[in-house]
């Protein structure tokens, strides 16, 4: 049962409160929907409305979101076109107008394709309170006032989100990927994968089947069949584990190839 | 309990808040404003969207003392007393309606729609109202009512110009 | 502007009136647009009260289990709840849906005495000042139960080894003695022996929901009168009425049922969920209640269309005359009656489909399993049928290689034919839908398939 | 990646009315003092339209303006009984009681104009206007406002009529399924045009084409829209919805709101022709059918036969998942 709602006015205000046990409300589109219909222990939330959190600086490639700033308001940017395509896959425009990026990192799978995406980029968490920033996906819940991330060379970004509907759907395989190459081999690559674990999938094995070699058909088939060993998905009411398993190699295909 | 203040439909309001009162119970239940609806209470039916700051949220998910201050839209606010806007002319006209249940929601979407992007696409129309579910119309009389209605504001808009 | 189909008036030219209507066969505007577009139109919740309390309730956590203890007592002590409702304080405690049109047994109580049947029975209904309160005193309902092994496979509820789940003693409804609602036409097997192919398929379904954006719902007021106001989405608001009087033992002249205005039906809002326990959590705090379901209620627990499964056996000339279809279908009614033996009768008055059929035999079952009770639904008891029949329709058409549309105008039943359930047919027109659709889409149908038509007796014995 | 195309027929009939009968639905109707009529009903509207269907029925049988009419309904204590609004028998049954009820009224109406215009109230007709004249020299009229001011402060009469419509209750023969199940069929065959991702199992539905007999469309706006609404939900039944996922295994990952109840979105709606054939029905108000109801039908089997025209899967168990296009792709194949 929700007990109060805090909207502190800055930043260690609201550490404060969530030191002293009351639980982080973002855009409320995750957690909300729990404390509406559903009973539960009494409940503080502290709300980051206020905080000064909202907001997007890109210095050279440097991109800094702030953990407020709302998927809407990413989807509008035009400096973060790249994310583009990840923001607009995700839920609907009267959702993505509350959605925040720091709530994203923390949705449970088969949701939060931008915090896949944002692995794929290698992006940083800014923790509250001093420590640097952190790899994503995070090991546990922490206060996050924004992630950075480096903008990558044009065409090294890629993003597929298979769903069972164009629009406002969840994720049934979701590939996230930076991949670059050098003299037509790839020379790096980063995949994060979404909808086949409870967890972010960073797919260490696809990585290492596409490095060193040319990104060819045979290469990303070879990698699939590598990454098949990541997955862990569920069933869950949008598909089966066997389906998403079955299909994996298919859009892994179409988001590193295009086709 | 915290008072809060909000301006709708561009007048001042105030209320006291629980903390489990959100933007839309706020509404309905404290303002009089039904027009948005609750059909889930998880944000994903779209029937409560209404404008918050000039975008269209799902204000079955807001806790009414996070916007103390806001600006807020609502369905009631559209019609400019007997004379409807035109989105609301169009899916009266289009016969964009039938049990009435989404209708507030989806025609809040397509205004912001609307005043975001004057000259939609089909596909752009889809994305729109992509959160705003409806379950008696199949959707093609509502998009073309959206489309029939940003083709009434353009040639509104063009009327303004030549004068 | 409207899209409006267009009417082919080249059919039925004859039985056409002239057009001498005023105001039939014209767009009118719809009477409640206005209202809905500037968001005026008043559905049951969009009334207030200012001492409105909430109702919730405490479900069942199994599919299949006896009932051992119920403990309210944390429920009590959440600040703001006002009372526990459970089966003893309902005075009738049984749905009665189907007794109001003649059917017996009464098989579901309005909450669960001993056992629950399903994920999701309602046992303890708390009503609360506020909803939250009614939620969190809901959630602290505390039950104990014995779990007791579920059935889940209408054919597996039906074997001889099947747990009783029922304690009318069958997992079926009884049909006037008959373990299914049956179809007796001809002679079946001898059609099936005079037939050059014979096809044999089985069809399936899920459940599914209607799904209405509005969540079933009411708010009784309790009146200065005494009576009870009950504005609720029903369906059909004398069957709100009779049946909540018959659970509440009152006078059914105490009780007045206002509505109308609906937010999506799809016969979802027939069967008479909310008002019963509404009606009593009024009675018992003499304040206005208001009991509206969740969304997740609405799309797990209240009933959905029924599943079935369906087998059809078709004995085929090679030139595509069929001489005989057997059905065996079964509707998964879940834990209780509701309104599927009704909906399995009108399955039964569906078969064999819009054909002429010389053959027919067909049992249709309504089966009971430890899941959520269906009930009506848009297309009832047809839907899921036409879904089989018209695939089997088509697998005939390509194993016979014939045009799937000429194989079905071969057979379309006509005026004066004799229907399986024995009445004779008359204003079919099935023969010209199917060629004014082939026209539509430019598939070209040989003459004597264009001069066919429904009026035209058919020219051999059925 | 492959994107195969089919194409898949259904022809299907639909009853009106509760099968077995015994269901009836009543209307009150009477004259306010300045033309007005207003039925009382106890019927619900769904949204399909019936508060303006069946004004539109009252206002033919009267020959008033629709503006003249007014529909109350749904209060138990002021409107007569109705058994509902499902079984597809709103517009059937309860445009019928109307019509009963109206012309009775109209009855009246017309004896008492007979009155004023000291006339035979068999010669009279009304105009659809507003007036009540005499059949051959319209210039002898009388406005309806002067006829119900007659009626209640000069004439001391009720311009009212009642109504009900009743299709007596049908027993099946227990033994052979005899009975007596509908008061009229509606018809309808849809084409269906699908196509399928070789590689997801993906099928995506392109359009429907229908034809629908419908016995009288009183409403065109109106029925196009049950046609279309239908259709859809015939589209979202067959390739999406669902309230176990696992039927019959398993219950579990039952979905629990729109997310996980999955149905077409705008972007996901096939395109939609229809044409109407109208063969009234000797019972129908005006020969109108229900197909509030059959309009989801048709596409199912479309779809199905559609998609294995187009990849050679066979669908047996609704819906038709991705998984199960996929798996029946494998196994051909294999």
């Amino acid at each position: 049962m929700l007990t109060e709602v805090h909207v502190p006015e800055d930043v260690p205000a609201a550490v404060g409160l969530i030191v002293s046990g009351a639980t982080v409300l973002g855009g409320g589109t995750s957690l909300m929907p729990a404390l509406n219909d559903y009973g539960s222990p009494p409940t503080e939330l502290v709300s980051l409305r206020r905080t000064g959190l909202s907001g997007i600086t890109v210095t050279g490639s440097t991109v800094t979101i702030g953990a407020t700033t709302t998927l809407s308001q990413i989807e509008h940017d035009s400096r973060l076109q790249i994310l583009n395509p990840v923001v607009r896959s995700i839920a609907s425009v009267p959702v993505r107008n509350l959605a925040t990026v720091g709530g994203n990192l923390f949705v449970p799978q088969p949701y939060g394709d931008l915090a896949v995406a944002l692995v794929a980029l290698n992006a940083r968490a800014v923790p509250a309170g001093g420590s640097g920033p952190a790899e994503l996906p995070l090991e546990r819940p922490a206060l996050v006032t924004a992630v950075t991330f480096e903008l990558p060379a044009p065409g090294v970004f890629k993003y597929v989100k298979a769903a069972r509907r164009r629009w406002n759907s969840a994720s049934l395989v979701t590939v996230a990927a930076t991949i670059v190459e050098l003299d037509g081999l790839v020379s790096g690559a980063r995949v994060a994968l979404g909808g086949v674990s409870d967890h972010i999938v960073r797919a260490a094995a696809v990585e290492e089947a596409l490095l060193g070699r040319p990104l060819t058909e045979e290469t990303v088939a070879a990698a699939a069949r590598a990454g098949l060993g990541e997955l862990s998905p569920a069933d869950d009411a949008y598909a089966s584990a066997w389906y998403r398993t079955r299909v994996f190699p298919v859009h892994l295909r179409r988001a590193l190839l295009g086709r | 309990m915290k008072i809060v203040s909000l301006r709708v439909n561009g007048a001042g309001q105030a209320f006291i808040a629980r903390p489990g009162t959100t933007l839309l119970l706020a509404l309905r239940e404290q303002l009089g404003l039904t027009g948005a609806k609750r059909g889930c209470a998880q944000g994903a039916c779209g029937s409560c969207t209404v404008l918050l700051d000039g975008q269209p949220v799902v204000s079955c998910l807001v806790p009414a003392v996070t916007v103390d201050g806001a600006e807020i839209a609502t369905i009631e606010g559209l019609a400019d007393g007997q004379v409807l806007s035109d989105v609301q002319q169009a899916f009266l006209d289009g016969f964009a309606t039938q049990c009435g249940f989404c209708t507030p929601g989806m025609i809040m979407s397509a205004e912001a729609l609307l005043d975001r992007n004057p000259d939609p696409t089909r596909d752009e129309v889809n994305e729109a109202i992509s959160g705003n579910v409806c379950r008696c119309t199949g959707y093609e009389p509502i998009v073309s009512a959206v489309l029939d209605a940003a083709a009434r504001r353009r040639s509104r808009a063009g009327e303004g110009a030549k004068l | 502007m409207p899209r409006v189909n267009p009417i082919d008036t080249e059919y039925f030219k004859d039985e056409r009136k002239a057009g001498d209507f005023t105001v039939i066969g014209t767009t009118v505007q719809r009477s409640d647009a206005l209202g809905h577009v500037t968001g005026r139109t008043e559905f049951f919740e969009d009334r207030t009260f200012p001492d409105l309390a909430h109702v919730k309730i405490h479900r069942s956590a199994h599919h299949h289990a006896r009932i051992d203890s119920v403990d309210c007592s944390e429920a009590l002590k959440v600040p703001g709840v006002l009372r526990v409702i459970t089966h003893r304080d309902v005075p009738s405690n049984w749905y009665v849906v189907l007794r109001l049109i003649g059917i017996e047994p009464n098989d579901e109580p309005v909450l669960a005495e001993d056992r629950v049947l399903y994920k999701g029975e309602p046992i303890v209904a708390v009503v609360a000042d506020s909803e939250a309160a009614a939620i969190e005193g809901a959630a602290r309902v505390r039950v104990g139960y014995t779990e007791l092994p579920a059935v889940f496979d209408v054919e597996e509820a039906l074997a001889p080894d099947a747990p009783v789940i029922k304690q009318a003693g069958t997992n079926y409804f009884v049909y006037e003695g008959h373990h299914a609602r049956r179809l007796r036409f001809g002679d079946v097997e001898r059609g099936f022996a005079q037939s050059d192919r014979i096809f044999e398929w089985r069809y399936s379904s899920a459940p599914i929901e209607h799904a209405p954006t509005e969540t079933t719902g009411c708010i009784v007021v309790p009146q200065s009168s005494g009576r009870l106001l009950i504005h609720s989405n029903t369906q059909a608001a004398f069957f709100t009425l009779d049946n909540t009087a018959l659970i509440l033992d009152r006078p059914f002249t105490d009780l007045q049922v206002k509505g109308g205005t609906v937010g999506g039906g799809f016969g979802g809002k027939v069967d008479v969920m909310v008002e019963p326990l509404a009606c009593i959590a009024a009675t018992l705090t003499n304040r206005p209640v208001k009991f509206v379901y969740t969304r997740e209620e609405e799309m797990q627990v209240s009933s959905p269309r029924a599943a079935e499964r369906i087998y059809i056996k078709d004995g085929v000339t090679n030139d595509g005359r069929i001489l005989a279809r057997k059905v065996m279908l079964y509707v998964d009614a879940g834990a209780y009656s509701r309104h599927s033996p009704y909906g399995t009768t009108k399955a039964c008055a569906h078969l064999p489909g819009p054909y002429t059929i010389p053959n027919v035999y067909a049992d249709c079952h309504c089966v009971y399993t430890n899941r959520t009770p269906s009930s009506a639904m848009r297309g009832f008891g047809v839907t899921i049928a036409d879904f089989a029949l018209e695939s089997q329709m088509d697998r005939i058409a390509r194993a016979l290689d014939l045009d799937p549309l000429q194989f079905r105008l071969r057979n379309a039943y006509r005026d004066g034919d004799l229907k399986a359930h024995r009445k004779v047919a008359e204003g079919t027109a099935l023969i010209e839908v199917i060629q004014r659709a082939a026209a539509l889409v430019g598939h070209e149908l040989p003459d004597e398939y264009l001069a066919l038509t429904s009026t035209t007796p058919r020219g051999e014995k059925a | 990646m492959t994107l195969l195309r089919g194409r898949g027929y259904a022809s299907v009939n639909y009853p009106t009315g509760m099968n077995l009968g015994g269901d009836p639905s009543q209307a009150l109707i009477h004259a306010t003092t300045m033309g007005g009529f207003v039925i009382s009903l106890s019927s619900v509207d769904l949204g399909q339209g019936l508060k303006t269907v069946v004004a539109q029925c009252a206002a033919e049988t009267l020959g008033m303006p629709m503006a003249n009419v007014i529909v109350d309904t749904a209060d138990t204590d002021t409107g007569p009984h109705c058994m509902g609004t499902f079984a597809s028998r709103g517009t059937h049954r309860i445009g019928n009681a109307v019509i009963m009820a109206a012309r009775e009224a109209r009855d009246v109406m017309l004896a008492v104009a007979a009155e004023e215009l000291e006339a035979d109230a068999d010669d009279l007709e009304t105009d659809g206007t507003g007036f009540v004249r005499l059949k051959g020299s319209p210039e002898t009229k009388i406005h309806i406002q002067d006829v119900t001011l007659a009626a209640h402060f000069k004439q001391g009469r009720t311009i009212s009529g009642r109504g009900i419509y009743l299709k007596e209750r049908n027993y099946p023969v227990p033994e052979t399924g005899e009975m007596d199940p509908d008061s009229c069929q509606a018809h309808a065959c849809t084409v269906a045009e699908v196509e399928v991702d070789d590689e997801t199992g993906v099928a995506t539905v392109l359009s429907l084409h229908n034809a629908y007999e419908v016995g009288r469309a009183l409403n065109p706006a109106m029925a196009a829209q049950q046609v279309e609404g239908g259709g859809w939900m015939g589209v979202s039944h067959a390739v999406f919805e669902s309230t176990e996922p696992y039927y019959p295994a398993s219950r579990d990952h039952g979905p629990v709101d729109f997310c996980e109840y999955l149905m077409p979105g705008p972007a996901e709606i096939p395109v939609q022709s229809s044409v109407i054939l109208e063969r009234p029905a000797s019972n129908g108000p005006f020969g109108a059918k229900g197909i509030g109801e059959m309009t989801a039908n048709a596409p199912i089997p479309a779809i199905a036969n559609a998609i294995f025209d187009a990849c050679g899967v066979r669908l047996t168990t609704m819906p038709f998942t991705p998984e199960s296009i996929l798996r029946g792709l494998d196994a051909l194949r294999a």
